[in-house]
């Protein structure tokens, strides 16, 4: 890389071990972003479970309302 | 003032007054992160010197040892607040630790799989039962042990605790399985393999990967937070509070 | 002289602002209720109301979500020795080993609660609950009313001033209820308490307390 | 509180003394999988004895970890837990009476049968004594540990396999100490490292793990 001067190809081979480092960094930024997106997924999951639970509620309380009254 | 401390600790630990400041806070650990994660990138392919000995195949060194601190580091962070929430019942301890179970597992695997393939073009092969890498393997299955007993006890407070003490077990034990791994592999030669020596270290080197510790950690910070968020909202589903919020959402 | 003054003026046992929460479910809050010397207690509530979570705070087995109990005007868990000495818990399991013999059982069961009874006591107690001459077959051939029957002659060794019965009825024919009844008014009788559950209509004259989970408060009749 | 501990240990001997056929379980296990490797991989001395130190640890591994079960599960199901907890000891010596019992009935039987199966795997007559030291030193903490891992899992359904989830890890130590003075001791070296290093940890184990089982017992015991 401290050669005279810089070239792409050169960088992307990784004096041969190409492989084994671009697999490492691409994985690592895999894991990076299913770290990000997974609580994003679960967060939205939860929202909709504890709107349902809202709708169940109003809807139990109102079926007790109309019986009573 | 002791007593006033204690309030003040219940109040912030409450899980409504987290949930607030949790999302004002998260940014400040995202963005510097992120822009960390691009320095620590930059310096390591680009300005870090190609090492002698191993050629480029080392620059795997900036995601692997980050990663092997994370795992180890978080673990710790899982026991400590386990404690917190074994002792003085603060729930939200207890959600700290099972949100950075899965973050914890994560960075093993990724140094576990980045170790390998580090290895393949120093040992010539893709697993050598070398001692970090074994440890590395025990400390996943202690995070599995962890997550599964987690998720198979139905009464949430049961299950904190349960799983609580299992990791402050393993925390107690994980220097005993270090020291015995290490010199179990001491005694069976063969695998060692010259690893760096770590002062003669070149500077050039060595900040790239302070640097990806670093924006490691606060991944981490980040991730956890929006972890725990989420353990809040579904663990307060039946309060008020929670629907209030959710219903303007 | 002034231990038994303290003994009067103190309840045995109280709740102060009791919280169980049982998967994610508020099951009650803020249960307050006191049980004094010589006091019988009914816990009723429907199913799922918490009842046997309730007894189990109680005796301390399970963690209050929030709140206290206390034994004789200190927590529970201070005083915790004393506490379990006083008191006996009997909950709907059967807590009997069917390879072990009647004699054995309750033999075992004592020494739980480090305490021993000379033999002829065991089966006087034995007598009394209807396994005279049971003493030394194994659990495993008797039925599970006689089981049952095996922990009340238990509860009578025992002799503690505080019973905590979760479902006493359960798998006991009419004699068995009968029994259980005569056994609860002797033991109010001796100045003893108990705090006890139950599905079945318990046929106690006017001699005890209730109360209902999902209602506030104590009723006396 | 020595009586206390006594009764019990005497009571769930007597228990198990009651259902032979179940106790000799383990031990057969034991001896049946170490009967495996010859025909898995070849009876040849020269291998076998090489494979015998780490055939031997990890079976024995396997069967405590087998016989865990037994530790908690009847006196949870049965509601004698219960009464162990509600009794005015400290259940730190309950849980150590009960532990002993386990060992009793399952790592010792191992220890005493070890021999026959050096045997079957050519150890060297002067590893066999290392060997059997070594189980009498690494056979308690495994039992100790595993105390640790049942009381955990003891409410769980089908917990065998979450159990050895949680214990396998925590036995390592054991296992690499163990088998490794059993191999060294083959070659005719000393083993005072070894054995002090599993004297260390049984100490440990003795001093630390009766106390994380009865926290374990206490959460469980919260249904």
């Amino acid at each position: 890389m401290n050669g005279s001067e810089f070239s792409w190809s050169e960088f992307f081979d990784m004096g041969g071990y190409a492989v084994f480092v671009w697999t490492s960094y691409g994985l690592a930024l895999g894991i990076v972003l299913v770290n990000i997106v997974s609580p994003l997924i679960e967060r939205k999951r939860v929202v909709k479970r504890v709107k349902r639970a809202i709708a169940r509620d109003r809807h139990a309380s109102q079926a007790n309302n109309s019986q009573t009254g | 003032m002791i007593k006033k401390i204690w309030a003040w600790i219940q109040r912030f630990s409450s899980p409504k007054h987290f949930y607030a400041i949790s999302g004002k806070l998260i940014p400040w650990f995202a963005v510097p992160a992120f822009l960390l994660g691009i320095y620590g990138l930059y310096m390591g392919l680009f300005v870090a010197p190609t090492d002698y000995q191993q050629g480029e195949s080392y620059r795997i060194i900036f995601i692997h040892v980050p990663a092997a601190w994370m795992s180890m580091f978080i673990y710790i962070v899982m026991a400590i607040s386990a404690a917190i929430g074994l002792i003085w019942q603060i729930k939200l301890a207890d959600m700290i630790a099972a949100a950075s179970a899965p973050i914890g597992a994560w960075f093993t695997f990724l140094a576990l799989v980045t170790g390998s393939l580090w290895g393949k073009p120093m040992w010539g092969a893709y697993w050598v039962w070398d001692a970090r890498l074994t440890s590395e393997l025990i400390l996943l299955f202690l995070y599995f042990g962890y997550m599964a007993l987690q998720s198979s006890i139905e009464d949430q407070r049961t299950a904190d605790k349960a799983s609580g003490l299992l990791v402050i077990v393993g925390v107690v034990n994980i220097p005993i399985i270090h020291y015995s791994v290490e010199w179990w592999n001491t005694l069976h030669q063969g695998a060692t393999v010259a690893k760096f020596d770590k002062p003669s270290m070149h500077i050039d080197m060595l900040i790239p990967l302070l640097v990806m510790a670093l924006a490691a950690k606060l991944f981490y910070a980040a991730i956890v937070l929006m972890r725990a968020r989420n353990e809040v909202l579904y663990r307060e589903r039946n309060r008020q509070w929670v629907r209030d919020l959710v219903k303007k959402l | 002289m002034v231990e038994a003054d303290s003994a009067h003026t103190l309840p045995l046992l109280e709740t102060r602002r009791l919280e169980c929460v049982r998967d994610d479910r508020l099951l009650f809050s803020d249960l307050s209720f006191t049980l004094a010397e010589g006091e019988i207690l009914q816990i009723e509530g429907a199913n799922g109301s918490g009842k046997t979570s309730l007894l189990r705070i109680l005796c301390g087995l399970r963690l209050a979500d929030a709140g206290q109990v206390l034994w004789r005007g200190e927590e529970v868990s201070a005083v915790r020795e004393d506490y379990y000495t006083n008191m006996i818990y009997i909950g709907h399991l059967p807590c009997i080993k069917g390879d072990l013999t009647t004699l054995e059982n309750i033999r075992a069961l004592l020494d739980t609660r480090s305490q021993s009874a000379p033999l002829d006591e065991i089966e006087q107690a034995l007598a009394l609950v209807g396994l005279a001459g049971f003493d030394d077959v194994t659990s495993k051939a008797l039925s599970s009313g006689q089981r049952r029957r095996i922990l009340l002659a238990f509860l009578l060794l025992a002799k503690a001033r505080l019973w905590i019965l979760d479902e006493p009825l359960t798998a006991l024919d009419v004699e068995g209820v009968a029994l259980v009844e005569t056994m609860l008014l002797e033991h109010r009788l001796a100045g003893g308490s108990a705090i006890f559950t139950t599905h079945h209509g318990m046929q106690l004259p006017c001699a005890m307390s209730t109360v209902t989970l999902g209602r506030a408060g104590k009723q006396s009749c | 509180m020595l009586k206390a501990f006594s009764h019990l240990l005497a009571r769930d001997l007597r228990l198990a003394f009651r259902s032979r056929h179940e106790l000799a379980n383990p031990l057969i296990f034991f001896v049946l999988v170490v009967s495996l490797f010859p025909l898995a991989v070849a009876p040849s001395a020269e291998l076998l004895q090489v494979m015998a130190p780490g055939v031997i640890w990890v079976s024995a591994l396997l069967s405590v970890l087998l016989s865990l079960d037994r530790l908690f599960k009847q006196d949870y199901e049965d509601g004698s837990l219960d009464q162990l907890m509600l009794s005015p000891n400290p259940l730190v010596i309950l849980v150590l009476a009960k532990v002993c019992a386990h060992w009793l009935l399952t790592g010792l039987p191992l220890v005493l049968v070890a021999p026959l199966l050096g045997m079957f795997l050519y150890v060297p007559d002067e590893a066999i004594g290392v060997l059997m030291l070594s189980l009498l030193l690494g056979t308690p903490v495994l039992s100790l540990v595993g105390a640790i891992g049942v009381s955990l899992t003891v409410a769980v359904n089908r917990g065998g396999v979450l159990l050895s989830l949680i214990v396998l890890p925590l036995y390592i130590p054991v296992l690499i100490f163990g088998a490794n003075a059993v191999d060294v001791a083959s070659d005719g070296l000393s083993v005072r490292g070894q054995l002090l290093f599993l004297g260390a940890v049984l100490a440990l184990a003795l001093s630390l793990a009766p106390l994380a089982t009865a926290v374990a017992l206490r959460i469980t015991a919260s249904r």
